[in-house]
């Protein structure tokens, strides 16, 4: 083992989780601690940590995600063994990589998930170089704009199960133009979870890392103040509000460790037309229990 | 003044700028064809800087990049194929428009071999920056003032033009103007007539 | 005497750096990163992908190169060094921009996108702020600011200016509160699709440019060499890392609003307060 | 000698631009070639005035004024394609076969 290889191990362990059903407080709770860092994408881990049974639907997301881990990647799953067997597994894990122990394969061929199918002039689908959908992605085409009606281009796209931005197993259909959300849809309500996901730290911290504070978020589910400033400030007034508490409200609430309860709500609706950064900060703000009773309801329907 | 090597940094810097701007009009991406520009416009400014304009080199590096952001921004908003993922060449009249680029460049051209421009550079270690500045704002300071007032109006203009709000409504469902008489037709032409709401995407066929 | 001066701003750079990296914990992580291999996109712009790390470097060494390290000793002693700066700023733009652009990805480009949107608007107060600093010294030339700040410093004449300047360092710096090019809610935006030694030279990129954001600001607002018993470039090494240090701090412990609110902000409240604060110098400067 | 050079160069980029506003078809294309010209102009200034008329300050003025009547003709453009865009959904000279509604 090199010297440089040394102080690599010593780094904190990059993981990106994908967890499943009943297990995102205990991921989260583990992933908090000092030695162990949460990445924002699978690009920047290199343990990817399978916390739980996923089901079978998920099986060819979690190959992907799997395939999206830079090389050297290790796969850890995480059944029922306690937090800290856990962490030192995960950190003898990232030991080895360092010494460039085992590493693994693509699990998926690294081609294009669906045929070509193009027409027109150059093969790219649709009409001249507008429309279709190469490789099974519809191209982006214009449509109503739902702010002052300039009529650009839409772009389609499916996120999750696995997307660090959402709730652990939820799946949306999202329509963009530019990071404005045009249309949401559920497609996979999020995983269930236990009532502790409900802690109001943990919703605290889903928050402030969103906001750009991963060390207050690790703080708060230390059990400690966030100790950063402008944090409810930086929440514009009035956003998310369901019933009479707005995202800044709730926030406020998880911060001085009381628990928030929000009456049902319509989920599309809420996030239509809300600027991306501003959708996911209302997705981390609604409560997993009732986020999870929401989805449950739009996907069924 | 003419030695050699300046000479030949020039050379090779008015190449640059030529280059890139012809690659402005050759390559696929949008994005790449703005910040070609972009280099053509820093070459440009880089000429500036060797013919001792400092503050005017430096100036126009300064307000190209800006001005280039932007440009690539609304080529991204506005051109269906911005990544130039597909080879692309949208062109009308072209040889017409060929012939009227060589003419200009052969006339000037000519213009410039066969005149005799006087030979009068800048004296070293001039103060051309103070020079500008007092300038600025000493005898030419209307000129000044006057291009400031048009970039206050251009800002007004351009706001207005590009709001939604137009003058009898909102603009994209074309506004109309009042009747002459009270409760009479609008003013104007009717909308649709030609060139109107039909022409969704005329990209087709222009590959 | 030039060479020296190269030898100084590589090594400013160099140490600032190293200094910089230490300031965010991140060493052991930045070693481990060269460790990874780099992940392909789908039809990336590799030209630009790969060179725009190089670019955000080189402007980070040309704007530290206008900063005189003595008295009357810069390496491009240009009757416009502040124009220079403000190119360089410019130029980050494009850089970020193009890093977003390069990889062909749907975060990446909302990142870009979100980075040229807000950029933009802080781009009008830093010129502001510099400007109203070279009203005092009646020049463009940043040797001739520091000359101005003999007695008294630009930060205690004009208050507002550091303030407002250090909001244009996280902005330029891609941190905290103005990283809106790599957030955590578009999963590290124009990085989302990079690993390994990409990813690195990334933040390393962004290191050495607070080095010499923090190196102007030094200059420009504490009189950057200026001060008594320890020569000349010493102080500025101080007072470069000094703010390196306020930056930091800033860019961990403030909260980054959504992009929305932030233009506000810029656009109602920085830019009309850039507009005071230049007036103000102005008065006070004839 | 050095004014000849930039001279040709300056002629070069304006038949480019020429070119480009000619023939182009997307109106963001066109602006481009609009642009090329006034660098070539710009590029003669500078060097007309660097070289031939002795560093009178009244050449910078015109570079400068160059300059502002680039921002203008961008800030103008633009606005004039968002304008045209959210009427006609257009973003092809071909498209406006009319300034009205």
């Amino acid at each position: 083992m090199t010297r440089l290889a040394r102080i690599a191990a010593s780094a904190p362990v990059p993981v990106f989780a994908a967890i499943g059903p009943g297990r995102q407080a205990e991921t989260e709770r583990l992933l908090a601690r000092p030695g162990l860092r949460r990445a924002d994408t699978a690009r920047d881990a290199a343990i990817l940590l399978v916390a739980g049974d996923l089901p079978e639907a998920a099986a060819p997301a979690l190959a992907r995600l799997h395939d999206q881990l830079p090389r050297p990647r290790v796969t850890l799953r995480w059944q029922g063994e306690g937090a800290d067997e856990t962490e030192t597994a995960l950190t003898g894990a990232w030991r080895e990589l360092c010494a460039g122990g085992p590493d693994e394969e693509d699990r998926l061929p690294d081609a294009p998930t669906n045929a070509w199918r193009g027409v027109g002039p150059h093969g790219q689908g649709g009409e001249g170089m507008m429309g279709g959908t190469p490789y099974g992605r519809p191209m982006a085409m214009t449509g109503a704009d739902i702010r002052d009606g300039l009529q650009l281009d839409r772009y389609s796209a499916t996120l999750g199960p696995f997307a660090p931005m959402l709730p652990p197993g939820m799946v949306l259909d999202l329509t963009l133009q530019g990071d404005v959300i045009c249309e949401a849809a559920v497609a996979e309500p999020p995983f269930a979870q236990p009532a502790e996901a409900d802690a109001p730290a943990l919703c605290a911290a889903r928050l402030l890392r969103l906001l750009g504070l991963e060390k207050a978020a690790r703080r708060v589910i230390g059990g400690r103040r966030p100790g950063a400033l402008w944090i409810t400030g930086a929440v514009p007034p009035g956003l998310g509000r369901i019933g009479g508490a707005d995202l800044r409200a709730r926030l406020a609430a998880w911060l001085a460790d009381r628990p928030v309860t929000v009456p049902a709500f319509d989920l599309p609706a809420l996030l239509a037309g809300a600027e991306w950064c501003e959708a996911m900060l209302i997705l981390a703000s609604l409560p997993p229990s009732e986020l999870i009773r929401a989805a449950r309801r739009d996907a069924a329907a | 003044m003419t030695d050699p090597v300046t000479d030949l940094v020039l050379l090779l810097l008015t190449g640059f700028a030529v280059w890139t701007g012809w690659r402005v009009f050759r390559v696929d991406s949008m994005v790449r064809a703005s910040f070609s520009l972009m280099l053509s416009f820093i070459a440009v400014g880089a000429i500036g800087l060797l013919l001792s304009a400092p503050y005017i080199g430096i100036a126009t590096v300064f307000m190209m990049a800006v001005e280039m952001m932007v440009m690539a921004i609304f080529m991204v908003m506005f051109m269906m194929n911005p990544a130039g993922l597909n080879p692309m060449m949208m062109v009308h009249q072209h040889g017409v428009s060929i012939a009227a680029g060589l003419a200009a460049f052969l006339g000037l051209g000519a213009a410039i071999l066969l005149s005799a421009p006087p030979s009068d550079p800048v004296p070293p270690q001039a103060p051309v920056v103070a020079q500008l500045g007092h300038e600025l704002l000493g005898p030419s300071m209307l000129i000044f003032e006057t291009a400031g007032v048009t970039l206050l109006a251009t800002m007004v203009g351009a706001v207005i033009l590009s709001s939604r709000q137009g003058r009898h409504g909102a603009a994209d469902e074309g506004s109309r103007p009042p009747g002459l008489t009270a409760g009479g037709a609008p003013a104007g032409r009717t909308p649709g007539e030609e060139g109107g709401p039909g022409h969704h995407h005329h990209h087709g066929g222009h590959g | 005497m030039t060479g020296l001066l190269v030898l100084a701003v590589l090594a400013t750079l160099l140490a600032g750096t190293c200094f910089a990296v230490l300031l965010d914990r991140a060493q052991p992580a930045l070693v481990a990163e060269f460790f990874r291999s780099r992940v392909e996109t789908e039809a990336p712009d590799r030209l630009n992908r790969d060179l725009a790390p190089a670019w955000y470097l080189a402007l980070a060494a040309i704007g530290l190169s206008v900063v005189p390290f003595a008295p009357g000793l810069a390496l491009i002693d240009s009757p416009a060094g502040i124009v220079i700066w403000g190119s360089c700023e410019a130029l980050i733009v494009v850089t970020v921009f193009l890093h977003g652009w390069a990889p062909n990805a749907p975060f990446p480009l909302i990142g870009a996108y979100r980075y040229a949107a807000l950029a933009l608007p802080v781009m009008l107060p830093s010129m502001f702020v510099l400007i109203a600093a070279a009203l005092p010294a009646q020049s463009l030339s940043l040797i001739a600011i520091v000359d101005s700040q003999r007695e008294i410093w630009n930060v205690i004449r004009q208050p507002l200016g550091l303030p407002l300047f250090l909001v244009v360092a996280l902005a330029l710096t891609l941190r905290g509160p103005m990283d809106y090019a790599d957030g955590a809610d578009i999963a590290t935006g124009t990085s989302a699709e990079e690993s390994g030694a990409a990813r690195a030279t990334w933040y390393l990129a962004r290191a050495a440019m607070l080095v010499s954001v923090s190196a102007l600001a030094a200059t420009v607002f504490l009189g950057g060499p200026l001060g008594p018993l320890l020569p000349g470039p010493v102080w500025l090494w101080l007072k470069t890392a000094a703010l390196m240090a306020l930056t930091a701090w800033l860019g961990h412990h403030v909260a980054r609003p959504p992009p929305g609110r932030m233009l506000t902000l810029l656009w109602i409240a920085l830019l009309p307060l850039s507009f005071l604060h230049l007036a103000i110098s102005g008065v006070l400067a004839l | 000698m050095t004014l000849t050079i930039v001279l040709l160069g300056a002629a070069a980029l304006i038949g480019l631009g020429l070119y480009g506003a000619l023939s182009q078809q997307s109106f963001v294309m066109l602006m481009m070639g609009l642009e090329l010209m006034l660098n070539g102009a710009l590029l003669a200034t500078i060097g007309f005035w660097s070289r031939a008329i002795g560093g009178m300050p009244e050449g910078q003025l015109l570079a400068i004024i160059v300059m502002a009547v680039m921002a203008v003709e961008m800030a103008i453009g633009f606005a004039l394609i968002v304008a045209v865009y959210r009427k006609r959904q257009a973003d092809m000279t071909e498209s406006l076969g009319t300034l009205k509604h």
